[in-house]
């Protein structure tokens, strides 16, 4: 492994780019700009030429797994495959290429498609009015907790808590203390249902809201959600719902109709975003009719051609019998509609972000339930859930699952057992198994469980997949202890220090 | 359905080995009542090749920058993205990974990031830079959130009326349920006046936030104002534009505490606005108060120099609701294309870049000046955009104009300050030609006596 | 000069060591009289972004086939091309990559190279498939070279005048100075007739060529003409079009020794014509007359299986003017196209798309004729592409009113075949719709009453 | 290494594409074409999903060394770094998905573009007549071939023998074959120049052609150029210079000028072309005024607007004052000129393929060549000089360069002396290269120097790379023989059979 960074790479003089000659009269900067502002230099950033560039981050590259080279079973995360027709779409110029300050009618091509998208996202979660703004599941969350700290000062009750269940991911208390709300934690049972009596027990006029995760983090559709859900609308509060888990029910069941009165997606996942090394993401959120005046603005609006004041003023030839060509060379739009951002929306949070939303990852969304259809989107959803159903009927057998014998999405299973026999640690068995060709499965979370090791295999991994991983764990857990406390031992590294890393911190170049 | 994985066989000697007879007995947990029970109610699904059809169809109704011409800012930037940033962010590798929990399949991911954050420290003259936020609005608000946190007591934040609207909106927004005062100061002259700040400023006062150049190009007098604010014991926060740092000093050189920015200029596609890069740097002392990912240098067990995801304990999978934030991603994609934008530029690539921005964005705003219909709004010295008012006040018509000419104008400033609701704010980056500027003039300035298809034909002979 | 590799200090260093004083003194085994001494006249340097512009403003100078309705066939074809087949092949290590000399870092290329001569093998039937030529001409060529040597002293070759007419061209050229006759045999109804390919036969005849479907669309009855040639001792090379595969018996099947194809309809886009794919198969007993690389499997030193290049005896950097072919590399990116594509259109996706294909044409066909103006110019079946009579004689009118329209109409024919001056070829892939083909039927039937704008509406709402 | 081809993971039923139900009124096949011709079923191509598609070829890629990843000193084949802008200029759809049969008017900007390729190959060339069309170098070889040919039988000579230096490459006596001649071998000297005695004697007039290589394929610009030159001229016959070297005399020296009738050009080499795993390539040729008219048509014309007769019959506006829009939308041409295939060259030898050229191979070499301008093209000869120089200034110390000091744009070394001595071959050294993280460099080739290692780093390399390159060469020749001749050793295979291979061929699945 060349561990040279960039700015190893640097020599003095070398470029990779060449600017245009200023073809306008120039003047030097400094008479342009006050000398307090100038610096001296611009900043020593490293001096490259291309080829350099290109061999380093594609040499870089190849030190990562990813879905387009192995089996990827992150548990919480749906791995799945990313369809390139997406990416070609995405890279569209005038889908690219636009400004998020352009005139309404010269992007009435994406304005059309970002309503759509709010639309399938109301009706998929049975929630009908959507905003698409945040820009993760995270902010998401934020998002739909500053809906509800509104929605309740609108109506004038001071509510401080928020319960959340303690398998819960934990953007979920963090996001309920930055919308300045206590987090009030949940019990949950080793089937991962929440605890009822705990439930009751700290379900009060305070709670504004109750943030749950169905299906949950082990993959367990909860069993009382309709009992949940009534108990705290009864008290006045409200539920959402963590969207991460919704590859497991689409179309199969709808937050809005088991209770759910606010919920983010994440684009990302459920509709196929790649994850991109971290990012980007985005976290629309849907919430039902009496929450929709609060939702963070713009959101896309829609309304007939003839409706639309502004071209009536300044267009000279608004076309008659629906479809006006608003781009020069383009074929019109042809059914009449005119679509705007909705700014007029005086009881909203505010924004979250600048400009629209994350709308790139937004069009992947779209092209993915276009090309799925109902039809294919409650087929995603069957095949994760038989998918991860099969694994569980083969891994059980080796390592225990506390949940029992079914899971929606995902599951997860323990290696307390190995880890008191022999002394092998869930994080041993996931070191391994990136020597045997695949990624780790999420180790450690939830806490619930001990030594949990949370398995999400998606729909698009083919039984063969499926069959070499289990083959694969199983070898790991006969393994000789010693070999899998210093595994991996075909990767780049190994084992790093972490506590150095964080004790001793190294945060940048310093050449 | 556009994909078969499991084949029929398949599915039934899966079905077998779990024990249940079909699909559906899976789903036995999700309660009958619970259930849906119809097909969604969305369009059946295309296959890839109608999609295709689809989008270009809808992408067509889109006037986009590589074929108009675009002229507009305010936060997103028509810059050049070197064909090297797209072939890097396409790699399988890189786009198709996630955060790397596992750094030993993932350093380069790791090592990428790595880079990035040396990039932004040196680029904004701070001591640490986080793997990145969402984008520069939320990047602010992380700061002020910093801010807060680190100024204990402290209740009151102090915003420049130069900070983008939607910055100002954002942060808003974040601390609406905060007990937090939110102060700003106006800018008439199109600057923050120290005077005006200190006024603003009292004990209680956590931090400034101010942005060099500011929302109407402006060039602010940061350093002043950044001295009134530690004056009151209070934080800095300063938005930037990464690509005035060709030409201007950084935020760390002339005291900023935290820096900010949008990064969608380093590289990534302007996209209708997202998703974006939040870059986010700070001093030494604020590095335990930090927000989001951070990756540090190592060593494994053998050794070798690595990279790992690092001070997690600031990160609320650890921290839940006591951690810095909620945010559990960056967007490393971006951050990646940073770097490999930053890589290709090198310092001398981003001074000629900004250069450029500054000679031609004053070049149009003289040449519409000379015309007699429109003025400048703001005396300050500007960088890449300015406010250009219309003495016929009809902002509307000339955007109307450009768009027929296929022209992006610029942005109608009403929206956010009704006193310059006859203003347009306009953009020049280093992708504009003189012959598009002069162009753009003829267009906005009125062209009575017809000689547009000359000057059209001189911009075509450009192509040669 | 955009890129600079070598500092000045590195220049100073490494003409150092070589010990000489300047770049110049390098080149003096250059005779000064040989120099140029003066600048090339070249256009001065453009950097990436004027490049990427004056591209542009070239690139909107041609109508493409992803803006206007594509209908030209004649050997190339607008078919879909799944967005898999580009991430694949611009992944750099298969791009950026040459020739497989060391097999122990190129078994990448190597095995791709192995599926792809694997994908041929099923696709035509016969045993054994080269790893790609240049082109279908080209091709052609080499399988007319390759019966000339396995016929020994046979020097006629007979060629269907429904074989493409460049591919004749490319023929006669390649034998122009080999001694060979060359003989055509006339196709006035369309398709080749038995007793006149078996009238051109004589034992002199080394092989016959027919293409199936032939140029002008039509189905051969090709079992029996490859039976004519066989009874008079001559090969039959038989050039096919791969998409028909999907419903045709395959070249193997009917009796073909060598089959041709232009491989651009797996996958490659039109770009004006090249570069493409040249598919050429054969049987086993053909095998060491075959042109160009071929991939093998065997084991390596441990005993893995491996691919390397092999039977390079035929080869000219071998066997130099003996060689079968001076022929040294192949198309490999776009064998790697035509097999990535087949493998993800499958049996049924490729049954499907020659069966879209032949309902598509055959109703364009049908509606054409209905209205009078037109007339099929030959009775025989016609699988994707077929040959229209305009009884008005305007071929060139109707191009026109076709480009007026953002439509490519159709090949016009007489530049081939003077006796079909009144005729277009017009091809119809998968990709048209039936919104398409019937704006197209207006546009050529004409549209006296000014509907137009309906249809074109129709055409829009297509999109929902 | 997972050696599953595409066929081992077919499954029946698994479908990666869904094509549109056909939306016009449908018959059956049957019905539709004769029965005689109607396959029973498609082929059988493997069956699988668009997941394992992507995964098995990122995967397979993942097993190549390339220019973008490793430094890879192929001699005589230019291995330079493929520019990214080219690739995206050739990828638009207004370069990419343009049909060869395309109206003249709706495709001006590709000819005018194709149009200025000939003009700069000319002036780079120093030839004044240019054709696009040859597919590849050896194509341009036998075009010019065809070419000469069809010269001397419109002059009436019979001249049936083309002379050929023996370090030339294979493919000038293929060519030279295919083309209908005898081709005669000439030796060349220790320094890689033709051996002038030898040259002499077989000069006669029966020569049709020389075919020289100049520089030659061993790095040296031949001494006596002028006088062979000159002597196959005095003679009646032609000379033809092979371009595969054209990369070290950029803007320094041109074929027309010291003496050739002919050349052609390798893009993908000199001009960045990437070489695509073995192809695409393309090659131009260049020739003389009075082998003009014999170059294979079409070849691109310009003329003046106004005498577009054609669109004077049927457009209904010519614009005045130059510039027509032909392509709606488009802006105007603004140039004043029409470009249009010339189709009307009646000495023309014919095509040597289908349509116009190898189009994406010639974008990618405009753009190239639009890029450098005329000082950035001499700069690439002479970088490329300067790294062959400093690389055998370095590595003549341990492995000796017959050809002395000097080169041009590559040289060979050879390692005869380390094969007798110690028993390293050649061979030995380039797999063991391998190992170091390098592609190795072109052996055995040319045959006129013994156990040789042909070396052309080209001008996109860095210092840098070069002397690491020199060191891990040097650190091979001092290592254990025994570990050379097993080496690679850290490849995913190493030293197949070559022998079995064509022994016992398998040459596609048999599954």
């Amino acid at each position: 492994r060349d561990t040279q960074l960039l700015f190893d790479l640097s020599k003095p003089g070398r470029r990779a780019t060449r600017l245009p000659e200023c073809d306008v009269p120039a003047r030097d900067a400094a008479e342009l700009l006050p000398a307090a502002a100038l610096a001296d230099a611009p900043p020593a950033l490293p001096e490259l030429s291309e080829p350099q560039v290109v061999r380093h981050f594609v040499n870089l590259s190849k030190e990562n797994m990813s879905v387009d080279t192995h089996f990827y079973p992150l548990g919480s995360c749906t791995m799945k495959h990313n369809p390139k027709r997406n990416e070609r779409a995405a890279a569209l110029p005038g889908m690219a290429h636009v400004h998020p300050y352009q005139p309404e009618e010269s992007i009435q091509g994406m304005l059309r498609l970002l309503y759509e998208v709010q639309e399938y996202l109301s009706e998929i979660s049975g929630l009908p009015c959507c905003s698409l703004q945040a820009a993760a599941g995270a902010q998401g969350e934020l998002a739909a907790l500053l809906v509800a700290a509104s929605y309740f000062r609108d109506i004038d009750e001071k509510r401080t808590k928020v319960l959340v269940p303690d398998n819960a991911h934990g953007t979920n208390p963090a996001s309920a203390a930055m919308a300045g709300f206590d987090s009030v934690t949940v019990k949950t049972l080793q089937s991962g249902a929440v605890d009822l009596d705990d439930f009751h027990a700290k379900l009060d006029d305070e709670i504004a809201v109750l943030m749950i995760t169905n299906p949950n983090t082990v993959g367990v559709f909860e069993p009382a959600m309709r009992e949940l859900a009534d108990a705290v609308h009864e008290r006045g509060g409200l539920v959402y719902l963590d969207g991460a888990n919704m590859n497991a029910i689409l179309g199969v069941s709808r937050p809005g109709d088991f209770g759910a009165d606010m919920q983010h997606f994440n684009p990302h996942k459920t509709f196929s975003g790649p994850h991109g090394g971290g990012g980007p993401g985005a976290g629309p959120i849907c919430v039902t009719e009496k929450l929709g005046p609060y939702l963070p603005a713009p959101v896309v609006g829609k309304r007939p051609e003839a409706g639309d004041e502004r071209s009536d003023q300044t267009s000279p030839s608004p076309a008659g019998g629906g479809g006006r060509t608003l781009v020069p060379g383009a074929p019109p739009l042809g059914e009449g509609n005119y679509y705007y951002l909705d700014f007029d929306r005086p009881k909203s949070i505010g924004r979250v972000r600048s400009f629209f939303a994350s709308t790139g990852v937004l069009v992947r969304a779209y092209c993915y339930m276009r090309t799925h259809g109902p039809d294919g989107l409650k087929r995603v959803s069957e095949q994760a859930v038989l998918n991860a159903n099969y694994l569980l009927s083969r891994v059980k057998h080796f390592l225990p699952v506390p949940q029992g014998d079914r899971c929606m999405h995902e599951f997860v299973a323990t290696a307390a057992k190995l880890k008191s026999e022999r002394g092998v640690s869930a994080m041993d068995l996931a070191k391994r198994l990136l020597d045997h060709g695949f990624h780790a499965p999420t180790v450690y979370f939830p806490l619930s469980v001990k030594e949990s090791i949370m398995v999400e295999p998606t729909e698009s991994e083919s039984k063969e997949t499926l069959d070499a991983f289990a083959e694969a764990l199983f070898r790991v857990t006969e393994e000789d202890p010693e070999l899998l406390h210093d595994a991996p031992h075909t990767t780049p590294i190994s084992r790093p220090d972490e506590v150095a890393a964080a004790r001793k911190t190294v945060l940048c170049y310093c050449g | 359905m556009p994909f078969t994985y499991n084949t029929p066989e398949d599915e039934q000697e899966m079905l077998a080995a779990i024990g249940v007879s079909s699909i559906d007995e899976l789903f036995e947990m999700v309660p009958e009542s619970l259930r849906l029970g119809r097909p969604l109610d969305l369009p059946p699904a295309m296959g890839e090749m109608e999609l295709d059809q689809h989008l270009n169809k809808l992408a067509e109704q889109n006037l986009n920058a590589a074929t108009a011409v675009c002229f507009l800012g305010g936060g997103s930037y028509d810059h050049f993205v070197p064909a090297v940033v797209d072939v890097v962010a396409s790699r399988s590798e890189f786009y198709t990974s996630y955060t790397p929990y596992q750094a030993e399949v993932a350093q380069g991911n790791l090592q990428a990031m790595f880079e990035y954050q040396s990039m932004i420290v040196r680029l904004t003259g701070l001591d640490v830079s986080n793997s990145s936020l969402y984008d520069g609005a939320s990047a602010a608000a992380e700061g002020v959130l910093m801010s807060l946190a680190a100024g204990g007591q402290r209740k009151r934040v102090v915003l420049s009326a130069g900070l983008h609207p939607e910055y100002r909106e954002t942060i808003a927004t974040y601390v609406a349920n905060l007990g937090v005062e939110l102060v700003t100061v106006p800018t008439p002259n199109g600057v923050t006046e120290a005077a005006d700040l200190i006024e603003a400023l009292d004990d209680n006062t956590a931090c400034v936030v101010v942005q060099q150049p500011n929302f109407f190009g402006c060039v602010e007098d940061a350093e002043t104002l950044a001295q009134a604010a530690h004056d009151a014991g209070a934080l800095v926060v300063a938005a930037f534009d990464p690509i005035s740092l060709g030409l201007l000093k950084r935020p760390g050189d002339w005291g900023a505490d935290i820096a900010v920015c949008e990064g969608q200029s380093l590289g990534t596609a302007m996209q209708y606005g997202g998703p974006y890069l939040g870059v986010i740097a700070c001093s030494e002392k604020l590095v335990r108060r930090m927000p989001g990912r951070i990756v540090g240098k190592t060593t494994d067990r053998r050794g070798k120099p690595c990279y790992v995801l690092t001070l997690q304990t600031r990160e609320q999978h650890i921290r839940r609701d006591k951690a810095t934030s909620n945010v559990c991603t960056n967007q490393a994609l971006f951050a990646l294309r940073a770097t490999v934008y930053l890589a290709l530029l090198g310092p001398e690539g981003l001074k000629e870049t900004a250069n450029l921005c500054l000679q031609k964005s004053r070049y149009l705003a003289e040449r519409l000046c000379e015309s007699g219909r429109f003025e400048r709004a703001f005396d300050a010295p500007t960088f890449k955009e300015f406010v250009i008012r219309d003495c016929e006040n009809d902002t509307e018509g000339l955007v109307q104009d450009g768009l027929d000419a296929g022209y992006l104008t610029g942005v109608p400033l009403g929206r956010w300050y009704p006193e310059l609701a006859d203003c347009l704010l306009i953009a020049v980056t280093e992708k504009r030609t003189k012959a598009e500027i002069d162009r753009l003039v003829e267009v906005l300035v009125g062209n009575p006596d017809g000689t547009t298809s000359t000057t059209e034909q001189e911009v075509a002979v450009g192509i040669g």
